[in-house]
This record gives structure tokens, sequence and C-alpha cells, in this order.
């Protein structure tokens, strides 16, 4: 009976959404505001990689808040977690000695591979997020493999707060000094497809790579250790 | 056939957030719903990615020179959906976090059973 | 230069800043959210002239509008964000006595990011800045509703988080169908374009917005989670929660509304919306036995009320109905904060066991009747001036059907009262006749609480002193043209 | 002085009341009969002062007024001096109570509550002194616990219903006019349509008739008057309730006006009719189920609601003499009903709270004065020639024969031989009779408890044989409301059809007395016997066996108890209980399965997009 009456609520819907589709063509030229981006993307910002751009100048701030909703969830997990009494020492079955030497070996492998896709940001795909994500799949590797090692729950914590001070204060600074706006790249640009380009970006994509890795290392710590 | 493949991404976003509301709305075990919370976060998440595409589209950037830029696709949905991406995340891992924390506490996770808090 | 950007920043940033101040000294930390809110209130209040002069423009990254983010601090924004500032000081005053037991730091972090989550949807101007915003306040909600880790606080939290993540994804996926259509995200953008799309293909994006928006807000049929969340939060929490997260939410509805789709024929059903959300709200709490519980159905009906108000689409109305948050701000503030220590010192929720107790807490159970009187609308406080607002301008529309809904609403108005007075009499005339030992709250709490009730006796004695910004809060939202115009350029 | 200072020291007074308690006990009780004397003083300054001053702008930009004329004035002296007897009666009946620092508080706070709603000027200071008032009289009501608590939620649920519909009106005024001051909103209304002005009748009518307890509105009022505190009782009935009369006064004759009020609407089913209608109603049912009701101040309360009747009948009446006679009534109610109030608080004071009229008897020895103060009570409430009730109810009697009203006239007399019936009933068991053993010895009512009975004792004759003094008053009150003035001399009233001069009255009583007094002394042929000294069927009675004060009116009682239910009370219980089990079922939506919640979610969703698909309307 519930799973009818859901069909027919999401089949209206649906009709609804159809209609409404009809205005949005799939595949059809670019918008107006990608397009201004596509074009001027460069000169503006100086990345190559206009997501890039977009993700960290022209909507820079919905980056911060999204880095905040992240930070959140770090501590929001923590705050539920915290109160739960740890069991008694779990039995860790020690992994073999394969897996063990596979860990070590690949553990800076993965972080500099992260290292590289967040420096990277504003030249090619990637970029902080994806770059902290891969930092913390390294850790999770070693969580899974090498099982009786810990991060260093302090030093984990004082890289989230630097990074994320990081950004906030290269914010402020453009309000200060970059004709008065947060978040205003007030770097010089650089040359175009170099390293050293497009101003605050690779400096702020350094930070958002080292407080999103820090940070989802942080969730997935709490999750293996406190449950 | 035509409009299947004009529209086969719309189809697939929808059917996502679809089968995603589905499951919430009809599943009694809290892992499941959650886990259509994150099918219906990839179907919107999709969605987003298919309005912005163009046919035969690139990605937007510039890595060599002479790509055209009108043959680009659309940039901001791409940076919608890498904060939305977020944002599940850490919906997804505060939802777990809770579901353990309910576990203890009721030895089930049936959410027909978890109703101390009604009326 | 006082810049309003620095209003979601500087919380921000001792937000991030927190862990490392906790590593360092774990006394200081408590006193971080107190000075961040001072902080707000003092630049909030600054800005005020300037804004009621004009309306500042905030171009983040330096911009122009249709292309980067921009705050849109007008009349609203910056009287809610002053609303904000001064509830989050006055609750993280209270908080230092009242937060005691577990982990503190990330408590303190949370409620940063709460509020810094509420300013920033009160003062962006883009739709999907609203969204991570929005997402920034109901995160932080789920966790703050489980803080204390008990069986309600979980159950609740969870069922929050699946209505607001559902919630939340409808948002997205309107935000993503407007998109589709406009090509742009800034809301006076969109505003100035939204005339030239077809009804339907605008309505389903609208609806979804509004629903995704609406849950946060409480609107009836979307509220379903607020009796338990606002219950099993920590007192501290639900006065923020019932005064400063849901009237956020059902101001992103009504700004969407009226700025964004100029749907004033859609307000007429909200109308009917809002009383029915108050009936239901009254109702509901009427027969409750949980004091908490109680003030969270509360807490729907005023947001009814506030509804009501506000689509009747006048001058008046709107802000009538920016008045009517205000005072119910305070007024459930008050009441939530009274309530904690009351429940911390009986330990039970239920409002049989609170007989006697306006022996044992005198000024608590003054605070809190102070409260009760403001939300029911007696005067001379300030829930009295915002209703009599409230029906003024219902009856200065010269509708009929308004007349009679306002009758309506004042029968809500009378269950509300009946259920407010026997609180009061189980608190002062139940229970024994002895001599019970004095056990006050706090008197850093109790401070806190009394600037609560200064500001609602003050308020209910002068309203014309906030006449001027409700005035121009109203304008901002009757001339959605001047919106345009002043983003745009 | 000002009018703005006298509410400041009404106001801050209370506060001052309460604060000084804090310190000692005997500097609160000074302050507090200090600020109630204080303002019996000022306030009798001001008599014969016209003014109208704004004393505050703050609100919403509305001028709020305070004004001064002699309806204004007549009011606020008997609220201020029955406020001061009732303080003074309290000094020593509240003194081992609990809270009493609240309790003194609270009743200033009501006195300068009451003073400010007879001082205002304007509509928005009414209802705002009139909200104060209803909230502290139910922080009062609430004091007594127990019982107390229900008498409490429903005064001020009825309450509440009462003040909403007076903000619709006074907003619907405000909104049409621009103006609340009370002369502009006057002379704005005279132009407007009949329906308007009926409208604005009605929802007034059901704010003051609640307060006044008019006959299906008066629920409330038993239980409120029997579970106060006496003083506050007396207070209660004396003077808060009357702000009812004040309210219709106020809103017949100044807002809307004399001459649109009379008759506004059809034949019989005129405005002012049928509120005489209910007033004799109201005059009636209540004055009979008063003679069934056991407990002292319930019996008084339902004397209370029928007195009211006959307020509402004069006034509703229309003519100079009705008037007159109606606002007179509530004075002189208001004396008695204080007095028969603080009589029967002496008592309970005297047997530790007892009220039960079944388990009193004979008190007469022990405390002549309550007795003394009951007789006149009584006397008054009745009508005896030579008290106050006497002229009042003769004006109103007199005011319904010359109106051509008979059935009216009838209900009024009706009404009077239930009084005379119930109020015997009254005395009897509280104060005659037989003496029950534990009785024996009881507390003394102090000095302070006397001095109010005494004074109200001696009003009450002084208003009977001189009704000049107060007719003069209400004489400009009602010249101001449009009336003729009626003749009025220091003994009475001067018509044409007939005068009422107390002095041939008095006279004639003082003659006819004197005869019986010398009958009776020379006649006597009585010897006293000791209270146990009976005898039945030849065998001494035991102690406590057979005593007169149980099941009075037995017979009575047996008849009337199915007809004199109070079937409003009933009704009301009723409803109350169906809008509980609705709210009941209402939170059942609330189911708390999270599922059915997202349910609600799409199902808000697809409602709103089959509705615009379908019909597009929004």
């Amino acid at each position: 009976m519930k799973k009818i009456i859901s069909l027919i609520l999401l089949f209206i819907i649906c009709l609804g959404i159809v209609f409404c589709l009809q205005d949005i063509p799939f595949g059809a030229a670019k918008t107006k505001v990608g397009h201004y981006y596509i074009d001027n993307g460069r000169e503006e910002t100086g990345a190559t990689n206009i997501v890039t751009s977009v993700v960290l100048n022209y909507r820079g701030f919905d980056t911060l808040g999204e880095v905040t909703i992240l930070f959140l969830a770090a501590i929001g997990l923590g705050a539920v977690l915290a109160t739960l009494k740890k069991k008694g020492k779990r039995q860790i079955e020690p992994a073999s000695l394969i897996l063990k030497t596979g860990c070590r070996f690949l553990f800076p492998l993965i972080l500099l591979f992260g290292a590289y896709i967040f420096i990277h940001g504003h030249l090619t795909p990637g970029g902080g997020f994806q770059g902290g994500a891969i930092i913390a799949s390294a850790f999770l590797l070693v969580y899974l493999g090498c099982r009786e090692r810990k991060i260093n729950e302090v030093a984990n914590k004082i890289t989230e707060s630097i990074a994320g001070l990081v950004f906030i204060v290269m914010g402020l600074i453009g309000l200060t000094v970059g004709g008065h706006y947060f978040l205003s790249n007030f770097m010089p640009k650089g040359e175009i497809n170099t390293l050293f380009s497009s101003g605050i970006i690779p400096i702020i994509y350094i930070a958002i790579g080292f407080k999103v890795g820090s940070e989802l290392t942080g969730i997935i710590d709490n999750l293996m250790e406190k449950s | 056939m035509e409009f299947l493949s004009n529209y086969i991404y719309y189809i697939g976003a929808f059917g996502l957030i679809f089968i995603g509301l589905f499951i919430i709305l009809v599943k009694h075990n809290l892992i499941k719903v959650i886990i259509g919370i994150g099918i219906l976060d990839t179907g919107v998440n999709l969605f987003l990615i298919a309005v912005g595409y163009i046919s035969k589209g690139t990605a937007p950037i510039f890595s060599k020179a002479g790509l055209d830029a009108n043959n680009m696709v659309d940039p901001v949905p791409q940076a919608l959906v890498l904060t939305s991406i977020v944002i599940g995340v850490a919906i997804l891992a505060l939802a777990l976090s809770l579901a353990i924390r309910l576990y203890k506490h009721y030895g089930t996770l049936d959410l027909r059973k978890i109703k101390e808090q009604r009326w | 230069m006082v810049n309003p950007i620095l209003l979601i920043v500087v919380p921000l940033g001792l937000a991030f800043a927190l862990p490392i101040v906790n590593l360092i000294s774990k006394k200081i930390i408590k006193y971080i959210p107190v000075l961040a809110f001072l902080f707000n209130l003092i630049l909030s209040l600054l800005l005020i002239p300037k804004v009621l002069e004009q309306t500042i423009i905030v171009k983040i990254g330096g911009f122009h509008p249709p292309f980067g983010i921009n705050l849109f601090v007008g009349p609203v924004g910056i009287l809610f964000s002053t609303l904000i500032a001064l509830a989050g000081f006055l609750v993280s005053i209270y908080a230092l006595s009242y937060i005691k037991e577990g982990p503190k730091e990330k408590y303190h972090i949370l409620y940063l990011l709460l509020l810094t989550g509420a300013t920033g949807v009160v003062l962006t101007g883009d739709m999907f800045n609203l969204f991570v915003f929005f997402e920034i306040l109901c995160i932080s909600s789920y966790a703050l509703v489980a803080y204390l880790g008990n069986k309600a606080g979980i159950e609740s939290s969870i069922k929050y988080l699946i209505q607001g993540s559902v919630g939340s994804s409808l948002l997205l996926l309107g935000i993503g169908l407007l998109y589709g259509q406009l090509g742009t995200l800034n809301m006076a953008d969109i505003a100035n374009q939204i005339n030239s799309i077809s009804s339907p293909s605008i309505f389903v994006p609208m609806i979804f917005i509004i629903t995704g928006l609406g849950i946060e807000a409480a609107i009836f049929p979307l509220n379903a989670w607020l009796p338990d969340a606002h219950s099993s939060a920590p007192s501290s929490i639900s006065a923020i929660l019932s005064g400063i997260a849901i009237e956020v939410g059902l101001y992103a509805v009504i700004r969407v509304i009226f700025t964004i789709f100029n749907a004033s024929s859609f307000l007429m059903f909200f109308v009917f919306l809002g009383v029915l959300t108050l009936l239901i709200g009254e109702m509901s709490a009427f027969s409750q036995k949980n004091i908490k519980r109680m003030l969270a159905y509360s807490s729907i009906g005023q947001i009814g009320l506030i509804m009501f108000a506000i689509s009747l689409n006048t001058q008046l109305g709107i802000s009538a109905g920016f008045f009517q948050m205000i005072s119910h701000t305070l007024g459930k503030g008050l009441l939530f904060l009274s309530v904690g220590f009351l429940i911390y010192k009986t330990g039970s929720m239920k409002i049989s066991s609170f007989e006697g107790i306006g022996k044992k807490m005198p000024i608590t159970s003054l605070l809190f009747t102070i409260g009760a009187f403001s939300i029911v609308g007696l005067p001379p406080f300030a829930g009295f001036a915002s209703k009599f607002m409230i029906i003024k301008a219902a009856l200065t529309t010269g509708q009929l059907l308004f007349t009679v809904l306002i009758g309506v609403i004042l029968l809500g108005t009378v269950i509300e009262g009946a259920y407010f007075f026997k609180v009061i009499q189980s608190i002062y005339f139940k229970g024994t006749t002895d001599i019970i030992k004095r056990d006050e709250a706090p008197l850093i709490a109790l401070i806190s609480m009394s600037i609560f009730v200064l500001l609602i006796i003050f308020i209910g004695v002068y309203p014309d002193f906030i006449a001027r910004i409700l005035n121009s809060a109203a304008s901002e939202f009757i001339n959605r043209i001047d919106y345009i115009r002043s983003v745009l350029g | 002085m000002s009018l703005e200072l006298l509410l400041i020291i009404a106001f801050s007074g209370a506060f001052l009341t309460y604060l000084s308690g804090k310190i000692s006990s005997q500097l609160r009780d000074g302050v507090a009969v200090l600020i109630s004397l204080g303002l019996v003083a000022i306030v009798s300054f001001l008599y014969n002062v016209q003014t109208e001053t704004v004393f505050y702008q703050g609100f919403f930009g509305i001028s709020l007024i305070l004004r001064m004329n002699s309806l204004a004035w007549f009011f606020a002296i008997a609220i201020v001096s029955f406020t001061a007897l009732c303080i003074i009666y309290s000094l020593s009946y509240m003194k081992d109570c609990e809270r009493s620092n609240y309790y003194y508080f609270m009743m200033l706070l009501i006195n300068a509550s009451m003073l400010t709603i007879v001082l205002a000027g304007d509509l928005v200071t009414f209802f705002v002194a009139w909200e104060i008032m209803s909230w502290s009289t139910f922080l009062l009501i609430s004091y007594n616990r127990n019982g107390a608590l229900q008498a409490g939620i429903k005064y001020i649920v009825l309450s509440l219903i009462g003040s909403m519909c007076m903000l619709v009106g006074i907003l619907s005024i405000y909104t049409s006019f621009g103006t609340v001051n009370i002369a502009d909103v006057a002379n704005h209304l005279t132009p407007s349509s009949v329906g308007y002005k009926l409208f604005l009748l009605i929802i007034f009518s059901i704010t003051f008739g609640i307060k006044n307890a008019i006959m299906p509105l008066h629920t409330w009022l038993p239980d409120a008057y029997a579970e106060s505190p006496s003083p506050f009782s007396a207070v209660l009935s004396g003077m808060l309730t009357r702000m009812g009369v004040f309210g219709f006064l106020l809103i017949m004759y100044v807002i809307v006006g004399m001459k649109t009020t009379l008759h506004l609407g059809r034949g019989f089913l005129s405005f002012n009719t049928i509120l005489c209608w209910l007033g004799a109603i109201t005059i009636v049912i209540p004055t009979f189920i008063a003679m069934l009701q056991n407990d002292a101040k319930k019996l008084l309360a339902w004397h209370g609601i029928g007195q009211g009747g006959y307020m509402i009948v004069g006034i509703a009446f229309g003519t100079s003499l009705g008037a007159a006679g109606g606002i007179f009534h509530t004075l002189n109610h208001a004396t008695y009903i204080v007095l028969l109030f603080l009589s029967v608080g002496a008592i309970e004071y005297s047997t530790n709270g007892l009220r039960d009229l079944n388990s009193l008897g004979g008190l007469f020895k022990k405390m002549p004065i309550a007795f003394f103060g009951g007789l006149l009570g009584i006397s008054g409430l009745i009508g005896v020639p030579l008290t106050n009730g006497f002229v009042s109810k003769w004006l109103i009697y007199k005011t319904l024969i010359l109106g051509n009203a008979p059935f009216l006239a009838f209900a009024a007399l009706l009404g009077t031989w239930g009084t005379v019936l119930s109020v015997y009933k009254f005395l009897h068991n509280l104060f005659l009779g037989q003496l029950p053993e534990e009785h024996k010895e009881i507390k003394k009512a102090p000095l302070t408890m006397q001095i109010p009975i005494v004074i109200l004792s001696f009003t009450i004759i002084l208003f009977g044989i001189l009704p000049g003094l107060p007719l003069k008053v209400i004489n400009s009150i009602i010249v101001a409301a449009g009336f003729q003035a009626l003749d009025i001399n220091i003994w009475g009233v001067t018509s044409e059809t007939g005068t009422l001069n107390m002095l041939n009255i008095f006279a004639a009583i003082a003659v006819f007395g004197a005869i019986f007094w010398g009958i009776f002394k020379v006649a006597r042929k009585s010897t006293p016997v000791d209270q146990y000294d009976n005898y039945a069927a030849g065998a001494a009675v035991p102690k406590n066996k057979y005593h007169y004060t149980v099941e009075y009116y037995a017979p009575f009682y047996r008849m009337g108890k199915p007809f004199l239910k109070d079937i409003f009370d009933m009704f009301y219980n009723r409803i109350a209980e169906a809008i509980g089990s609705i709210c009941d079922s209402v939170r059942k939506i609330y189911t708390g399965y999270v599922g059915s919640y997202v349910m609600y979610i799409v199902l808000f969703i697809a409602s709103l997009i089959f509705v615009q698909l379908t019909w597009s309307i929004f």
C-alpha cells in the first residue's frame, strides 16, 4: 500500500519535472555565467583549469563554506562519537608481512600523488579536495594494513586548524590589500600555464588539500577507533 | 531511440533521485535509508553535471593551446557538484556515526521500532 | 573600514582556530563564542545606520555580481544578523555555566558554525551560496541535537538528518533546474530574468526550493523533525534552534517567494498554510506533558503566525512578521534557557516535576513566566506589541477572509495561553507548601536571561525603537525591483 | 496632581511593597497601607477635575491618553477605597500565609491596573491595563492552590477569549479611523453604518459580559470567587468584576453614544433589549442557584452574578433613572459584597479556614462585629430600606415599571425574593442556630479586620439614608453620557411620577421601630436557655446530634436540584474536553516513524505539483 502511494506521488513529481525539463534542452550551448568564465577566466584569475578558477576565485566563498562543512562533519562526528565508551582493546589480528610491506611502500607514493594533485589544481584536473581525499586514502591504507598504527591526533588537529586559518587569512589579506574585497586575488597572476601562476589559488588549494586530508583522516580515525 | 539518447542523462539522474526517494520512503532499515540518501545525492549531482553538459564538449581546461572555448562544457555545475559531493560526504559521515550510536541505544536499526520520540 | 563580510569570516576563523586554542588552554575556549558574537553584535549595530541609508553590496573576490558571489546587506539582512548576534551572544554567556559535560570544545565549534551559517544565509545574495550556508546551519544542528548523546538526542538527530538531507537534495535539485533555465545563480539576476520563462517550468523549481528551505522553516507538513529535535537538544541549543534557526529558514523561504520568484499568487496559499501551521502547533502543544516538547510545538505555532503576517503581502504585514520574529526569538529563547535550568535542577522534563519549583528557583521561574507571557502576547511584553501589529496588518487589508483568519489565530492564542498558564500554575501553585532551600541557577546564566527580559519589556513598551528598521526591511521585500537594481547596478 | 504621577505611584508602589517585603514584613505592611491610603487621598483630591493628557507616544506612534472625568473619578475612588479597606483587612488575615509579599504586590498591581483602566483615555491604554489586570488576577486567584488552580485556568481562558475579542474590536476601530482616542472615536463613529456599530457593540459586549459574568458567560466566576483569598474575593467581586459595567458604560454610552445604542436593531431584537433580557436572566437563575450552595463564598459568588444582572438591566434599559440606578447599584453592590466577603473572611480566619455552611452556626455571640457586618450586608443585598441597596433597586424597579417592562420588573422582583431566601440561609447558618462544640473557643478577629467591616457597615447606612451624596456624581456621569439630568437632593431623587425621599422613610421606620421596640420591651416573656438545654420527646438531645444548620432548605434543594444545575458550566466543560481530545488526536500525526515524515514532504510537493499541473492556479 505504502509502496503504491509512494510510486504515485513520485510519478506526479516526475510529471512536473518533465514539464520543467522541456525548457532545459540537454547538451545545448553554455549558459550566460559559464560562458563568461570560459572566456575571461584565464585573464582574470590566471588559472588554466576554469573549474578551479570558478571554485577558488569566482565562487571562492562557496568553497570556504564547503571546507567549513567538511570541518563541521569531522567535528560533528567527533561530538557524536565522543561520549561513546571505548570497549577494551580490540583484538587486532596483525596483517601479513606482504600487506604490511605493501602499505609501507605505497603510503609515501600515495601522499606524493595527492600532493601532486592539489599542487597542480589550477593547471590540470584535480585540486585540493581530490588531493585531500587521496591523502586520506593513504591513511586509510595504513589503518587497514598496519593495524596497530595510529595517527597523531594532535598533529592532525593542528594541521586542520592551520589549514583552515590559512584560507581565512588569505581572504582577509585580500580584504586589506587587494582592492578591499574579501578573497580577492591580490597576488601576481604570473605566467599562465606554469606552476607559479594564478595568484592565491595554489596557496589556498594547498591549504585545502591539507585540510581535507586531515579531516577525512580524522573521520576515518573516529569511525575506526570509536565503533 | 533518439529521445533516449538525447535525454539519457536526465533519465539516469532522475531515475537515481526517485530510487533514492523511494528507498527513503519504504525501507525500514536505517542503513538502507542512509544508502537511499546517498543515491539521492548522487542523482542530484548527476543531474547538475547533465545540466552543464554540451554535446561533444570537452573539459573546461586550457591545458594545451588550440582548444575551442566554445566547445567546452559549463564549468559552473562542476564547481557546484564539487561542493555538493563534499556536503554529501559530510551528511553520510554524520549519519553513519549517528547510526552507530543509535544501534548502541536501541540494539536495532529498524526505524519502525525507533519511535520513542513521537506525538 | 567595517566590512559586513567580517560578520561571517570572524566567527568562522575563530571556529577554525578553536582546536588549536583547545590544545593551548582548555579554559578559555568557552569565552571564544562570547567574544565572537560580541564582535558581531557591535559590528552589526555599527552597520545599521549605514545600511538604513544605503544597502551595502559586498562583492567577494571583487567580481561583479552575476559572475561572483555577493553579499546583500540590506535592512533585512542587518536586522537578522543583529538578532543572530544578540541571541548568540546572550546564549553563549548562558552556556558558560550550562555546558558542563561532553566534548566541550566541539560544542563551541559547532555553536559558532551554526550561527555563522545562519548569518551567511541571511546575508548572501547568491542562490548556491545560500544552499551552502544552509547546509552549514543544518549539519551543525544535526550534530548539536545529538550532542548529549542520550537516546532521545540521537534518535531525534537521525530523524532530523534524514528529513533535512532529503530537503537539501530537493533544494539543490531546484537550484539546478533554475540554473539550467537561466544560467545564473545570483539571486538578483534570477529575479531579473524570472519573468522571461514559462510558468510550469518555473513552478517546479520553486516548489523544490520552497520545500527544501521549508523543512528547516518548520512549515506545517514539513515540520515533523522539529518537536523531536528541539526537545532533545541541550537547552541552549534549543533556544538557538527555536529562536534563530527556524526563523532563518523562514527568512530564506520568503526571500525566495518575494524577491526571486515574485510569486504573490502563491502567498494566498501561504496564508492558509500559516494558519494551519499555527493551529497544528498550538493544538499539539496543548496536552503535552514534556515541557520542552511543548515549547517546541509552540514554536511551530509562532512560525505559523509569522507566515500568516508576512503572507499578507503588505508593508505593515511584513514588518509585523519581522517584529513577531524578534519577539519570538527573545521570548522563546528566554523560555528555553530558563527551562534548561529548571530541568537541570529537577532532572526531568515532565511538567509535573516542576511542582513547587517556584520556591526553589524563584528568579528562574519568574523569568520563565515573563517569557511565557510574552509568547502568549500579554502586555506590556514584546509579544503583545507584535501581535497587535499583526492583527492591525490583517485588519488593514480590509478583506473579510483575513478578519476571519485572525479570529482563528486568536483562538490558537487562547489555546496557547491555556497551556502556558497551566505550566505557570504548576511552577508556583502546586506541590508542597514547605519552605524549600533555594537552589538558584548560576549568576551568569541569570544575567544573560535578565537581558532577554529587559529587551522583551523594552521592545514591548517602546516598539517604535525598532519601527524604522522593520519598515525598511518590509520595503526591501516589497520593492524587489530595487533589490535587483542595487545588485546588478 | 497629574494623572501620570498617580499611576506611577500606583505601579511603583506595588513594586516598592514587594521589595520592602524582602526587608521586613512590618515595613511591607506599612508601605502597602500607606500606598493604598495615599491613592485614596490623591484620587479624592481629583474630585471634579476634568483633564486629558497625552502621556506616551512610543507605542507605534499612538498617542496614549489619560483622562479624568466624572465617570472615571466615580470608579477610581471606588476602586482605591475598596482596595485600601481590603489591604487593611489583609494585614492580619494574611499574616501567617506563605508568599505574602507576592500577595500584596499582586493586590496593589491589580489596583493600579484597574485605576489605569478607568483613567484610560484611549483604547490601547485601556486594553493594556485590562490585560495586566487579567493576568495578575489569574496569578492571585491561583494563590490558594488545590481547587484554585482549576478556577484560575477557567478564569484566564475566558478572560483571554474576551480580551482577544476586544483586541479585534480596538484594532478594527484603529484601522478604520486611525485613532484610538475615545473621544475622537466617538466622533468618528457617529456617521458610520449601523452594522459596524452593532459589530463593535457585540464584540465588546462579549469581553465585558465575560468580565461582568452575564449569564451564559458567567462560568468562571463562582469558582474564582470561592477559591481566592477572602480579601481578594472582596476586591474581585466588588470592583474587578464591575470593570465589566464600566466597559459597558464606555462602549454603549461614550463610544457608540447613547442615542444610537438604544434601539439599535429591530423591535424586540434591538441590542439593548436583548442585553436587558440577558441581565434579567442573570438576575433570576443565579439567585436561585445561590440558595443551594453550601459554601459561604460560593453562595456570595452566585449572588455576585445575580446582582450584576441588576446593573446590566439598569444600564441597558437606557433611561436616566435606569442608568443612574445601574451605576449606583454598582457602587452599592461593591459596598455590601465586600462587607460580606470580609465577614466570611473573619469567620474563616477564626475557624481556621472553615466556610462550609453546614458545619458552622451560632457565631453571633462569638463574633458580633462580623455578625452586624453580615446583617447589614445582606440587608443591602436584599434592598431593605435604609440600606443603600434599597435606593438603587428602587431606581431600577421604577425604571422598569415606568418603561412598561412588566416582565423585566417581575424578574427583578423574583430575584429579590430569591435573594431574601438564600441570604437568610447565609446569615442563619453562619451566625444563628447552634454553635458547634468545636467552635466554642475560637480566635478573636483582630482590630485591623474589624475596622473595614465597621467602615463598610457605616457606609451602607450612610448611602442608604443620604443617597444624594453619590447620586450627585452619578448624575453628572449620566448627563455627560447624554441622558436627561435627574433632580437630585441629598435625601433622594425627585421625579414626576414619584419621589424617593429617604428622610421620610427614615422617619417612618424610626417611628415604627421605636413602637416595636417598646412593645418588645414591655411584652417580653422569653427566658434564655443554654445552648444544649434541649429536649426532644422528653429525652435530652445529645450534643451535635441535631444541628440546625445542616441541610437547610432540604426540601427545596430536592425540588430545585434537577433544574438548577449550571448547564452552561457543564456545556463549557464539555467543549473544553472536546477540544482537549481533538488536540490530543491532532498531535498523533507526528507518528515517530521517519518514513511517514518523508512521506509528508513528498506528499506536499506532489500535491502542489498536481494542483498546478491540473488547474495552474499559481
